[in-house]
């Protein structure tokens, strides 16, 4: 059970979020482009400090505002997957998958050298992120955020610069991470495709705020009523 | 000089500076790193007023630096009394050449390592690491000292440079005493005082030469790590 | 109470002090501490702080006018030096008044408030009416070994010092003379710190300083 | 006309690409993850020297092994989306896209505020690259490398992390681009859809070779081969 | 000190101090930055043994540092017969006062600054500005300089503090001559020289106090930027 119910302003974005679900699975955060999804995935890590409020999952808290409880990132014990990867350029890959395992005192949820296989990233172990392309370091960050989960894993567009193949294929895993380790994913995406095939659940998020949260095929028309909406907002475009 | 260039004296002083200067190193790391750390994650006043007093050491003539620090440590200041009471006394001794070398090369780690704490490509990195489970400590020594390894060495070679050829402050606090405080630099300053500048200029070729050595090790390990 | 004899002296008399240590050393089997500091204001202000050092062996005048908290008991006179004029290579002088000839632009003294030689220079400089006559050539510096690198280096033409550096470095430059009198003598003491007037040790090495070996040595460098 | 005869080396990897087509208008390059298609780019704007060739442009010649003729980047003329966006964080969004301009001497193919206008970043070009959100960088970027183009834009990926509705209609600016200012695009993708509906000719890129060039619609066959070659490549994943 | 705690002498020597350590701070950035750039950008031996020999200053004692480039600069020296032929006169005159400055204070700034320059986001962004049309003289300016602004505040902190503070190469280059070339520094150091502590320290307040404002000014510079 995640509850969240806080507000967080950034110079003229103000992000207010009223949240109290069960996540099991897979939960889409689905929005657009600067709606607040990033934040709000950093809210909920611990990254970013509300300016108040509660958050809590299951039994432990780990924010509340009036009480003074502010549980810093690395006893959250979520798995993250940055948009930009965030992978350690002084360690090679193989480090950096093991990371949460030997720095983080997490317990592995899966064999690196497996994951490393399933990712297709298995012989660049040895390589140094600088040396990879775009793909296979979204590839080697998806794998180490996996590895290091426990509550729950929050994945910030984890497919896109992935190719269509290589999407298609992983997407498949992913699909096959909550039942497989019994982690909930909370999913962040503007794509449609991906949260109707992956999620159980989509929240929807627009300008700061939950615009609606259920079934994705019963959040379908809202997300059309997006669409079109976004349309106006960029015709400028269209009269050029 | 009792005889030969290697005389018992002189080796004494090669030894001395090298335990000085690698305690010194020791030093600034233990503390050095922390400071920078805290200087640069935090706008207090407090930390400001301690980066500021950091620094001071490099904007006052040795000389005069150390005769306060002698006044503030010695028989009659305020440290020197409760030293007495230790059993300990730090004035006069190799502890004293040590912590000369400590103060006069402090300032040159802690900047440039604060500097470098700054940088927002490292902070982003912390953060990645805090959510894989490891905590702030582990953090500073897994992700933040190696991405930061680059200034780290560098304020290091400055600063152990610095120790190498601190004369003013070890001069006031350590008292020049022969075959016990008398560092290499405070020799070649002694030849120079005594206008016997051709030993000064062979033993700054003899500092010349150890400081090459030490200044490629760094060099090397900085660039290629 | 009975300890070590801890023995001081300015930079200039450093060697002088090393070598009678060695052999007092080694005639008495005794330990003695060998103290240097910059100038023996320096080493003043180190005394107060408790360094350990029981005897100074500098100049009446210098000691009487430091100001220091140190208490001096006792001097035991040890004889007397010399101001020395030297000058840079390329030039010849034979006496001091050459040094209103043309060929000497230039005069180097050490800092009379914190230099015996530089006190000895200025009052030189003053009682022979020298300094009036060359007073345009005159650079005031802070030290002896100052003045001497710059005869080395050719900067100046030349200028007062003491016998330490000359002896030291004389192959540098072009040549010296040594001014017997025009100046107040300045008489070399080894000083007694107070507290330890009554240390045997320290009374040992006094008497060593008075023996013929120690007066043979202290010629050697110009003490007489 | 665009001719590229080179050979690079990195590691165990290498590229030798041949090429002598015509580029007007729009041509992707497309492959999969890891194919060499960043490198490409690289190498053809002068960010990454090949062991040796050739490159021309028309009669440019940006690079020649023999000849010892190799342009500097900022003669080629070139304007370049990164993969990671690469704006500078100590300027505001409006210096970033008008930096080709003051900096570097390009004239403007357009105008600044009304670029930003079409891509919705108009509310922030007084803003700090660091305060934007992951689609607004992109776009801001993308916007930058526009601006500064006079031979051709290379685009890495220029869509990847965009949510559909924005994605489809920068699809449509992005059209409009060689027409309007006459300047051809070398369109980096994985997606099959942009390559469909943007491209006029494709240059089918693995393991570092051409190894196809033409009509999007003619080479639609051998791009399902290297789909079918990517799922034998990744099949561990459905073992699990 | 003729009358008064601000005497003319006193005056001239705070004038002095300031006028050194700005020509020192331009000059840092004049010759210190290419240096810096040159050094993080090539692995020459040419490159690395000038990085080498712009450090060596600090590894030396002062005193005998001043020594040696008097017998460079001097009269009789190698440099110094030019200097002649140009009608300059190096030596005792505001320029070795100048010079010793920026020698003493160099490699604090040009370290620094050579760490941050190798930093692989900086390089990243210099390739994003060269593909924008801007050449690298510019992109230099206008990309490398004001992201590496936080690493080159702190060095050049470092050098102009360590500038302010110079003794030995001051005194044997500049002469330590009154109304000339006797900076603050030097005044202070002439204080502890005859003994007269009180006087010192009232001087060393003095510059504390000049360069806590100026501290705090690149302090902020360096933070706010
Ligand atoms: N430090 C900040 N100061 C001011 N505004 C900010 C700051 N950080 C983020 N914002 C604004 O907050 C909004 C939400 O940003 P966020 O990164 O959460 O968006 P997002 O939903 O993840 O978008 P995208 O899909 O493009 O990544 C954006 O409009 C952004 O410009
Ligand atoms: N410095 C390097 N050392 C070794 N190998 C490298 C280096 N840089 C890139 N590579 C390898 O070269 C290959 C091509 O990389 P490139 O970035 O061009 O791929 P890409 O086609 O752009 O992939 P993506 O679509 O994932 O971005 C990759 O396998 C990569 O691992
Ligand atoms: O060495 Mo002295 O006592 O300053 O002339
Ligand atoms: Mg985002
Ligand atoms: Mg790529």
């Amino acid at each position: 059970m995640l509850h969240i119910d806080i507000t967080k302003r950034l110079d003229r974005f103000s992000l207010e979020i009223v949240l109290d679900i069960d996540v099991p699975g897979i939960t889409a955060v689905f929005g657009p482009s600067g709606a607040g999804k990033s934040t709000f995935a950093k809210i909920l890590a611990g990254l970013c400090t509300p300016d108040g409020g509660r958050i809590s999952f299951n039994e432990k808290v780990f924010f509340d505002g009036d009480a003074g409880v502010n549980l810093p990132p690395e006893r959250r014990g979520v798995g993250f997957l940055f948009q930009e990867h965030r992978l350690f350029p002084h360690m090679n890959v193989f480090k950096n998958l093991s990371f949460g395992c030997f720095a983080g005192g997490r317990p592995p949820c899966g064999d690196v050298a497996e994951i490393a296989k399933v990712f297709g990233i298995d012989h660049l172990l040895r390589r140094s992120p600088a040396s990879l392309s775009g793909g296979e370091s979204q590839r080697a960050a998806l794998a180490r955020a996996i590895l290091a989960a426990e509550n729950f894993i929050i994945m910030d567009e984890p497919l896109s610069s992935l190719d269509d193949a290589l999407r298609e294929n992983l997407m498949g895993y992913i699909e096959r991470i909550p039942p497989l380790f019994g982690i909930p994913i909370i999913y962040i995406t503007h794509s449609r495709e991906e949260v109707t095939r992956l999620a159980q659940r989509v929240i929807l998020i627009e300008e700061g705020r939950v615009m609606g949260c259920g079934s994705p095929s019963k959040l379908l028309k809202k997300w059309r009523r997006t669409v079109s909406h976004q349309d106006q907002k960029y015709e400028g475009m269209d009269n050029q | 000089m009792n005889s030969g260039f290697f005389s018992p004296t002189l080796i004494f002083s090669i030894r001395l500076t090298a335990v000085s200067c690698g305690t010194a190193l020791l030093l600034f790391l233990a503390l050095g790193l922390p400071a920078a750390l805290w200087f640069s994650r935090s706008r207090s006043l407090c930390a400001r007023a301690a980066a500021f007093f950091i620094t001071l050491p490099l904007v006052f003539p040795p000389i005069a630096l150390g005769y306060m620090l002698l006044l503030l440590l010695g028989r009659g200041g305020p440290l020197g009394s409760a030293e007495h009471y230790l059993g300990l006394r730090l004035v006069f001794s190799q502890g004293a050449v040590i912590l000369s070398a400590f103060v006069a090369g402090l300032p040159l780690f802690v900047r440039p390592a604060q500097a470098a704490f700054q940088e927002p490509g490292i902070i982003k990195l912390e953060e990645a690491s805090r959510v894989l489970g490891c905590g702030p400590v582990k953090t500073f020594f897994l992700v933040t000292m190696p991405l930061a390894r680059r200034s780290i060495f560098s304020g290091l070679l400055l600063a152990v440079a610095r120790a190498s050829g601190e004369v003013g402050i070890t001069m006031m606090l350590g008292g020049n005493i022969a075959g016990r405080t008398n560092t290499l630099s405070l020799e070649i300053f002694n030849c120079v005082s005594r206008g016997d500048f051709d030993e000064a200029t062979s033993l700054c070729l003899l500092l010349a030469s150890v400081s090459m050595a030490i200044y490629f090790v760094l060099d090397r390990l900085q660039k290629e790590s | 109470g009975a300890g070590t004899p801890a023995v001081t002296t300015g930079a200039g008399y450093m060697k002088m002090v090393q070598e009678l240590a060695a052999a007092y050393k080694e005639e008495s089997g005794r330990p003695l501490q060998e103290v240097y500091g910059g100038n023996i204001g320096q080493m003043l202000a180190q005394i107060d702080a408790g360094n350990g050092v029981n005897v100074v062996i500098s100049d009446k005048g210098t000691l009487k006018t430091a100001k220091s908290k140190t208490g001096i008991v006792r001097m035991q006179p040890l004889g007397s030096t010399v101001l020395v004029l030297a000058w840079r290579k390329g030039l010849t002088l034979s006496s001091p008044n050459d040094l209103t000839g043309d060929n000497v632009k230039s005069v180097a003294y050490p800092d009379p408030k914190a230099a015996i030689y530089g006190r000895a220079a200025a009052k030189y400089l003053e009682t022979t009416g020298l300094g009036a006559k060359i007073a345009p050539k005159i650079s005031q510096v802070s030290t002896v070994p100052q003045v001497f690198s710059y005869l080395v280096s050719g900067e100046m033409d030349a200028g007062f010092v003491n016998r330490v550096v000359v002896r030291a470095g004389g192959a540098k430059i072009g040549g010296s003379l040594e001014i017997p009198s025009g100046y107040p003598p300045i008489e070399m003491v080894a000083a007694v710190i107070k507290g330890a007037e009554n240390d045997p040790s320290v009374a040992d090495f006094l008497k060593f300083l008075g023996s013929g070996r120690a007066k043979s040595i202290m010629k050697r460098h110009g003490v007489q």
